[in-house]
């Protein structure tokens, strides 16, 4: 089980707080209308899924209901950082 | 290939056993083959003996980075069943179905097939309507399961708590008496046995690190023990780890590979004859000949190849059984461990072409892939051999996702695996 | 009976107290502080169980977790049954009932023994996989031959009367193991200011310390053990955790203990305890003290009864004061192992002979017994034991020097047991559960932990350190740097000094050679609860399953209930030696939680019966139960499904509430429905991008209906939205919905439109919904009201704010029943008071309770959907028929609008949703037929879509149905036939699924 | 205004936001999310002595207040109308007198006052503080359970999977937090006293868990 350092509440918490949200930095397309049947399906489904870091989105649900970015090995499990949505990361897959 | 028998066994007991011959061989690979299987679980195992023995194609390699059978197929809940709900997936998973059933006869290797039955437990009046529907379009599919109610479900299981007064009563279940569980590793074992018998050359301990591409056409792999191999076609069959081969050819799936938990207790005596399944109270258990109740948990919600999950998922499973076997409290936990499986957004797989040029992919199968293994093997294989995707396959192409044809099997697939 | 083997002195137990228990039927005696097995011995018990493949007799081999035979059926009444308890792990207490788990007909007379003898030689790893395959249809019979004689003991066929708890810890330093070097840690990180958990799996603390005779600082090892605890006791930030296994370590340093309450008193707990509790820690740093287990030797037969491993014989000599037999011979490949011949000649009974594998043994243990004259034949080897139920005897012969083959002749001598010592293996079980890989040590012949990503720090044993004084050293190092790392200071600890035995090098040898080759000598035990043997192992790796995990899966080495703590190793061994590789060549041993097993009601905790789920109430919940509503489950919570009176039917229940709905007036509790309070000036604007339809001009005072769509336009959520003000709405939400979509709001506001003005908060738990429904709603809702309700006032779709019954509500004019319809909402805490108000002034109307049912029928003749029931995540607005729900105009585009415009999306043909009317206007479609065109086509037979929704209309005297039909909106008028389970085919006409008043006169009144 | 308590539709839109005196007058009495476990009778029959004591504090008014921290305007509002600062520090609280706020998230409190008087709060919040924010009234929405005792760490380690100790978890403490399956927020009011804020509809879910778990400790209630 995770021990997840929440940005906002300033402490760690278990994960059983928390949700995973899947990868962060997909932005909604600006202009949902110009993109093509392809970019509208890798917008909503296609992920880099990779073994190794990964960036993605996080919730404390059951504690501030904030969403936050979270680098983590999906290998080991270990969290590299996490920073709030807007920010971007300092750790990154080589 | 050496027959086995039981007759066979009483003559080789007084050699002392001494004289069994290799179930595989374990060759250097050649330089070139017709086509390459990334992957030697089960699916890809069960793909080269469909290519040899129904496609003549011998000339034939699988490149396992580990040992046989050693992924998913060495860590699922061994659950056999074909009662999906859309016709493009009924289909698939009944074709894996009637494979199942004439598995250990013609791979002579004994992958221990048991037709016990699959309950799917309905507890809402939600449940039973999504019951109604995929069991009335099963038997309009030609595949066999009845809605049974609470006192025939408790003549199947006594001893599962079907009393009105619980939490989610059940309201009553799916029963697909063909369905039952098989012996996972004899699987992938028996295919690889077949395979080999064809010629195919089973390369262990070999990881490829990269794909050999010209002209978005695959025309090679590269490994790190044994250099560039060549090859006309490529099929990846390489499960929770897809993204991996698809990132070394320049292309993302719509997948996610999620870490997925199972357990077992101790071993002891037969107390439950078929397989249970819920996806309201979430979890599914079933009996193994050995003695174990092997017990499925849902994924975990976050992207793992550690092939462990959380702690709480596997308490929510073992609270789900509980509930549903009060008696089982008392029995004991033995192990647990986790599987990586990759997921689709609509809960079926992908058998497909790619943006790649001859290079195939077999994956997305999330809790599905052990029951399927003949199936998945036998229509991946026919594409691999003519180039085309076998009709069954055609609706799993990777590109519904562009156009928006999905199949959501949400319901059908859920916790149940 | 009288306890032959117990010494008239010594070890820990308290002859004081003497407890009874039985075994397989009989009563015997043992004392306070024995384990089951202690007292077994003592009572010169051999047979504890038979093997599980070959039915041969098993006796027990070692003294802690790593037991693989005496595995027992515990428990004196049918709900108390605790199968495959470790009779070295389960404390004595006054009548305690055991039995062995298998054998027939009992355990020292078996049947299937016979058939083991007979058949054993036909049965080789993987003999199932070989055959059992012809005729294919008698595998089922196979199949149940084979599921009988598997299995060990057997479950419980009652309800556990115990209750579990799981209690959530978390600390600076947690310590695996208080043997010394674990003791030694949490004495130095306690005194350092830490909060300490300590746990060990023993009924006391000390370890090792307590199985020998050792001293430290020249006194009994026992008096440090006590002053160390009782010095532990005085932090109140120190938690010692005795008869508590850490069974799990997860990732980020989450620990899981098992602690065993009270399964050392009796067999049920104690009136308002806990039986066992699952400690969930989160500890800053992880100390593993887990110690070593003794590796047997792999000879011909050493499964017989009275074949131990060496340190198991010492333990219960010097912890429990009992002799297992009366002669001796000790097969050792290293020092220590002498120790058990030097406790057997203390205990006073005879030491046959001491066979050292090793041409000499010269460390200070075997000077002790050349000192005291005991006989030792040096590079040699029991190659095999005789004797079936016991040991009668074995053959010893000299082995060559790198142990590989016998080169002299064979000796038998008498015996009645037989210890053996093949060297340590570290308990790194732990370590590997987070995924790190054990390295192998050629030094200590064993896997060691291997580099983690965890907080992890090991001491003693693990680390293949077997010596007390490293291990205390180990363990306060261990201690200090847990300190230092959790930002506390250094502690001050002086050590106590510990003897040092000057000690040889051992033997690196695993499996002993036996005069004929190993495929054709007296089977040679590696695992011994899965019968693996190595001529079995070597069968494997000459078949090709040269992986380890291979060879293990292949012969099921690891996989009992003791996963392999002795036999691992030796397995490994043999396959290496087979496949011509080192130990690490071969791979590596990988465990997985658990350690030893643990129950499942423990890890449920107290989640189980009543508390397996919540169940949510609202306000007026009670009021429902005391009328007799049947409930049906909607997410979590509790919903009335309908209020039956007298001995009606259900169908007669619904026919009733229906009736009085549109004849009269009825009252539905909605209260269930997500609300979600929306403000701020983007308000609106956030609206119009997550519904489907416009929100721009709806007025303050206004309701109006919106579809949820996600991105890929698939309906997933409805319901009324409200504008409160023009920077406020109420929105609602489905039952089961709620959480998810304020969720998704949340997503979408947090990560992509950020700089909208808007807050979201849930206010479902704090509005109490009354919804009363009927052309006499008006009338009702007046004589609680002074509000003008008219029509002219109070429009459909409006919503007023005034008192109802005196409490001040907030009135929507929506209607989900198409009738005339009231929801009143009022604050929670005065839901029942309004409610019961209600019911005051509606006698003369005869106002009737009604439920989920009735609700959904009333609506389904209105041919309104219910998203999850009517959709199911492949269908968009258009396929519902509702595109008049979807305004394209909005300059934003909104959350479904390019998803649902995909190829696949505007297809023709696409399943859509219509109306069905049965030709037997008395057939009810049941919900989920398939439609087909022709009921006679073959299978499979094409479907053109099923059916979402279907009653009985007792308003319309005819059934009616929802369903999809491909290509159904164009196709009104046509004829589709659902064939049933049971052959009958129901014909249905595709239809407007509007049934009643389609110009919503009735709503409007 | 014919009533003082209810604003029309336009009075409302005046004030973008709708507010409501949701409280009718003394003679309705209201039920709290326990009130079928009738905690009074308990009180007066069950135990008197045990390791946990629980105590409803039941019908107090419940706001939940969203705006900016960092708007020195908004800030200075919330300590006119409460006579107290905003806790802008995470997972803290401040009180006075009868009013208490919790900080919930960077831009949510929850803020308790005496239950007949979070209408008159409410206004004056609508009264004192401008710009962008959201003032949502949820007292029937919860309860307040006062938990106290010389267990009541234990027991709540039972429950929630926060650290409690005293160094990680001091008074005035506030966290949201899964309490089993459902949620609660929990806030250490004293070495041994805990204030327990849940929400209605499972209420009853925690008062079963809450007898059931303090078993072996002895629960007594108060009223």
């Amino acid at each position: 089980m995770f021990h997840i350092y929440c940005p906002h509440c300033a402490e760690y918490r278990e994960e059983e707080e928390f949700h995973a949200a899947g990868q962060a930095h997909i932005p909604r397309p600006l202009d949902p209308e110009a993109c093509s049947d392809k970019e509208w399906g890798e917008y909503m489904f296609f992920r880099k899924n990779p073994r190794g870091i990964h960036h993605e989105l996080w919730v404390h649900a059951a504690g501030c209901r904030k969403f936050f970015n979270m680098t983590r090995n999906t290998q080991t499990y270990e969290i590299k950082e996490v920073y709030k949505i807007g920010e971007q990361p300092s750790v990154v897959a080589e | 290939m050496q027959q086995y028998s039981g007759f066979g066994l009483f003559k080789h007991s007084l050699s002392h056993h001494e004289n069994w011959q290799r179930a595989w061989r374990n060759p250097t690979p050649k330089k070139k083959y017709d086509v390459i299987i990334i992957g030697g679980g089960g699916h890809g195992l069960a793909t080269a003996y469909y290519l040899a023995k129904e496609h003549g194609v011998t000339n034939v390699a699988v490149i396992e980075k580990g040992y046989l059978g050693g992924g998913n197929t060495a860590r699922n809940t061994t659950i056999v069943r074909s009662n999906y709900l859309w016709d493009e997936s009924a289909h698939l998973y009944e074709h894996a179905m009637k494979l199942w059933e004439g598995l250990s006869q013609d791979l002579n290797y004994n992958v221990m097939f048991s037709q016990r039955g699959v309950l799917n437990l309905g507890h809402t009046l939600q449940d039973m309507r999504d019951i109604e529907r995929r069991v009335n379009a099963n038997r309009l599919n030609g595949i066999d399961g009845e809605v049974l109610d609470p006192q025939s479900i408790k003549e199947i299981v006594p001893h599962m708590d079907c009393s009105a007064n619980s939490r989610y009563p059940v309201m009553g279940a799916s029963w697909q008496p063909r369905g039952g569980v098989a012996r996972h590793d004899a699987v992938a074992w028996g295919f690889a046995r077949g395979a080999d018998s064809f010629g195919v050359d089973l390369i262990q301990e070999t990881e490829v690190t990269d794909l050999i591409i010209e002209d978005d056409t695959i025309i090679g792999v590269k490994t790190n023990r044994y250099g560039d191999i060549m090859a006309d076609r490529v099929g990846s069959v390489v499960a929770g780890n897809s993204a991996v081969i698809a990132k070394m050819g320049g292309f993302e799936l719509p997948l996610e590979s999620h870490p997925l938990q199972a357990l077992v207790s101790e071993p002891i005596k037969p107390v439950l004859d078929t397989v249970v399944m819920s996806n309201h109270v979430h979890g599914y258990v079933s009996q193994s000949d050995k003695g174990d109740l092997v017990i499925g948990a849902g994924i975990d919600g976050y992207t793992g190849y550690g092939q462990r999950g959380s702690y709480p998922t596997i308490e929510h499973t073992v609270q789900a059984i509980v509930e549903l076997f009060p008696m089982f409290s008392r029995v004991r936990m033995n192990r647990q461990w986790g599987g990586i499986v990759d997921t689709c957004p609509d809960a079926c797989p992908i058998i497909s072409k790619t943006p790649v040029k001859n290079l195939f992919f077999n994956c997305g199968w999330g809790t599905g892939g052990f029951k399927a293994t003949p199936g998945a093997g036998n229509v991946f294989a026919a594409s691999l051999a003519k180039g085309e995707m076998h009709p069954l396959a055609e609706p799993f192409s990777m590109f519904r996702f562009h156009d928006g044809a999905l199949i959501d099997e949400h319901g059908a697939a859920g916790v149940a695996h | 009976m009288t306890q032959q083997n117990r010494l008239q002195s010594g070890g820990r137990i308290d002859r004081s107290k003497p407890l009874t228990f039985t075994y397989n039927g009989k009563q015997f005696s043992g004392f306070q502080g024995d384990t089951l097995a202690s007292a077994m011995l003592a009572n010169g018990i051999d047979v504890v169980g038979r093997s599980f493949k070959y039915s041969r007799p098993r006796g027990i081999v070692a003294c802690g977790a790593e037991e693989p035979n005496a595995v027992l059926q515990l428990g004196a009444t049918e709900a108390t049954q605790v199968p495959n308890v470790r009779a070295t792990q389960q404390e004595l207490f006054n009548g305690l009932v055991s039995a062995s788990t298998n054998g027939w007909p009992s355990v020292d007379n078996d049947v299937m023994g016979l058939m083991g003898k007979v058949g054993g030689s036909m049965m080789p790893p993987g003999f199932y996989y070989k055959t059992f395959m012809f005729p294919q249809s008698l595998w089922d019979t196979y199949e149940s031959m084979i599921r009988k004689a598997a299995g060990l003991g057997r479950s419980p066929l009652e309800s556990d009367p115990d209750t579990y708890d799981n209690v959530n810890q978390h600390c600076d330093v947690m310590i695996v193991g208080a043997g010394p070097a674990g003791l030694a840690a949490a004495l130095t990180a306690a005194r350092g200011g830490a909060r300490v958990i300590i746990a060990d799996e023993q009924n006391e603390f000390g370890g090792s310390l307590l199985n020998t005779k050792e001293t430290l600082d020249g006194k009994p090892a026992a008096e440090w053990v006590n002053a160390v605890v009782a010095e532990l006791a005085t932090f109140e930030d120190v938690m010692m955790l005795p008869r508590s296994t850490v069974n799990g370590y997860h990732d980020h340093n989450f620990v899981t203990i098992h602690e065993r309450c009270t399964d050392h008193l009796a067999d049920i707990a104690p009136v308002n305890q806990a039986r066992q509790k699952l400690h969930r820690v989160r500890a800053k740093w992880v100390v593993l003290a887990t110690g070593a287990h003794e590796r047997p030797l792999v000879f011909s037969n050493n499964d017989v009864p009275g074949c131990m491993v060496s340190n198991a014989v010492s333990t219960y000599i010097n912890r429990y004061g009992v002799v297992p037999g009366n002669e001796l011979v000790l097969m050792t490949t290293n020092d220590y192992g002498y120790q058990a011949a030097l406790d057997w000649d203390d205990a006073g009974r005879k030491v046959v002979a001491i066979v050292d594998t090793r041409a000499s043994g010269c460390g200070a243990r075997a000077e002790e017994a050349r000192k005291r004259g005991l006989n030792i034949i040096t590079g040699s080897a029991v190659i095999e034991v005789q004797g079936s139920k016991r040991v009668s005897g074995v053959s010893v012969a000299a082995i060559s020097a790198d142990g590989g083959k016998v080169i002299g002749s064979v000796t038998k001598l008498k015996t009645d047991t037989v210890a053996s010592s093949g060297g340590w293996s570290p308990v790194i079980h732990l370590s590997s559960h987070t995924g790190s890989r054990p390295t192998w040590d050629d030094k200590i012949v064993g896997f060691v932990p291997g580099p983690t990503v965890q907080k992890q720090l090991t001491a003693g044993g693990i680390n293949g350190q077997y010596d007390t004084a490293v291990a205390l050293k180990q363990g306060f190092d261990a201690g200090q740097k847990a300190l230092t790392e959790t930002g506390l200071s250094a502690a001050e600890v002086v050590l106590p000094k510990a003897e040092t035995l000057k000690s040889d090098t051992p033997m690196t040898l695993f499996h002993i050679p036996h005069i004929k080759p190993t495929s054709a000598a007296p089977k040679q035990f590696v695992d011994y609860q899965t019968d693996v043997t190595a001529a079995g192992i070597e069968v494997a790796c000459r078949e090709g399953y040269e992986s380890i995990e291979h060879v293990k899966r292949y012969t099921a080495m690891g996989f009992g209930t003791d996963q392999g703590k002795l036999g691992n190793i030796n397995g490994m061994a043999v396959a290496a030696k087979a496949l011509n590789k080192t130990i690490p060549e071969t791979g590596t041993t990988i465990f997985r939680p658990n350690y030893t097993p643990i129950s499942f009601g423990a890890i449920a905790g107290r989640n189980c019966g009543s508390l397996f789920d919540p169940e949510r109430y609202s306000a007026m919940h009670k009021w429902h139960v005391e009328h007799g509503a049947k409930f049906e489950d909607v997410g979590q919570w509790k919903r009335p499904w309908y209020f039956p009176q007298g001995n009606e039917t259900m169908q007669e229940s619904l026919d009733r509430e229906c009736l009085a709905v549109r004849d009269s007036v009825g009252i539905l509790d909605a209260s269930t429905l997500g609300k979600i309070d929306v403000q701020g000036k983007d308000a609106r604007e956030f609206l119009g991008r997550v519904y489907s339809n416009a929100w721009a001009k709806l007025a303050v005072g206004k309701c109006r209906y919106g579809l949820m769509c996600g991105e890929d336009g698939m309906v997933f959520d409805d319901g009324v939205s409200a504008c409160l003000g023009d920077n406020h709405f109420v929105m609602t939400t489905t039952t089961g919905g709620a959480a998810r979509v304020l969720e998704w709001l949340e997503i979408y506001h947090q990560t992509e439109w950020p700089e909208l003005e808007v807050y979201f908060n849930t206010v479902t738990d704090h509005w109490s919904t009354l919804t009363i429904s009927g052309p006499n709603s008006r009338k009702l809702l007046s004589e609680l009201t002074d509000y003008d309700l008219s029509n002219d006032n109070f429009k459909f779709m409006d919503w007023k704010q005034m008192k109802v019954a005196g409490v001040p509500a907030r009135v929507f004019r929506i209607s989900f029943t198409g009738e005339l319809s009231f929801e009143i909402n009022v604050q929670a805490n005065y839901g029942t008071h309004v409610w019961e108000k209600l019911f005051e002034a509606g006698k003369k109307y005869n106002l009737t309770p009604y439920g989920t049912e009735t609700m959904h029928i009333l609506r389904a003749e209105k041919g309104f959907i219910i998203a999850g029931q009517d959709t199911d995540g492949s269908v968009h607005p258009y396929d519902l028929g509702m595109g008049w729900c979807v305004s394209n105009q909005k300059p934003f585009s909104y959350i479904g609008k390019r998803g649902m415009n995909r190829e696949d999306c505007v297809r023709p043909n696409r399943k859509q949703l219509v109306g069905l009317k049965t030709k037997d206007p008395k057939a009810v479609i049941p919900e989920g037929a398939q439609a087909v065109l022709d009921p006679k086509a073959p299978i499979p037979m094409p479907m053109e879509g099923h059916v979402t929704s279907s009653y009985w209309s007792a308003n319309l005297g005819h059934s009616i149905a929802m369903g999809f039909i491909k290509g159904g909106l164009d196709k009104m008028g046509e004829t589709v036939f659902y064939p049933l389970a049971d052959g009958t085919v129901i014909e249905a006409e595709i239809c407007s699924p509007i049934f009643l008043d389609p110009k919503g006169e009735r709503q409007n009144v | 205004m014919s009533d003082l308590n209810v604003m029309t539709p336009a009075e409302i839109a005046a004030t973008k936001a709708a507010v409501m005196d949701q409280v009718p007058g003394p003679e309705i009495q209201g039920q709290s999310p326990l009130h079928h476990a009738d905690l009074e009778s308990l009180a007066k029959q069950g135990p008197k002595t045990g390791g946990v004591h629980l105590r409803e504090h039941k019908l107090l008014g419940h706001l939940t207040l969203r705006c900016n921290p960092e708007n020195a305007d908004q800030l200075a509002a919330v300590e006119r109308v409460l006579g107290v600062a905003l806790p802008l520090q995470p997972l803290t609280s401040a009180e006075n007198g009868d009013y208490s706020i919790r900080w919930m998230s960077p831009d949510e409190w929850l803020i308790l006052v005496p239950g007949l008087e979070a209408f008159d709060i409410e206004s004056k919040f609508r009264d004192e503080m401008g710009g962008h924010y959201s003032l949502v009234n949820s007292s029937g929405g919860s309860t307040v359970l006062e938990l106290s005792g010389t267990d009541v760490v234990e027991l709540l380690k039972k429950c929630i999977p926060i650290d409690l100790h005293s160094k990680h978890f001091p008074v005035g403490k506030v966290v949201s937090t899964v309490f089993s399956k459902s949620t609660a927020i929990v806030r250490r009011t004293g070495e041994q006293r805990f204030e327990l804020i849940i929400r209605r509809s499972f209420a009853d879910y925690i008062w079963l868990w809450l007898q059931d778990a303090s078993r072996e400790f002895g629960l007594v209630i108060e009223a």
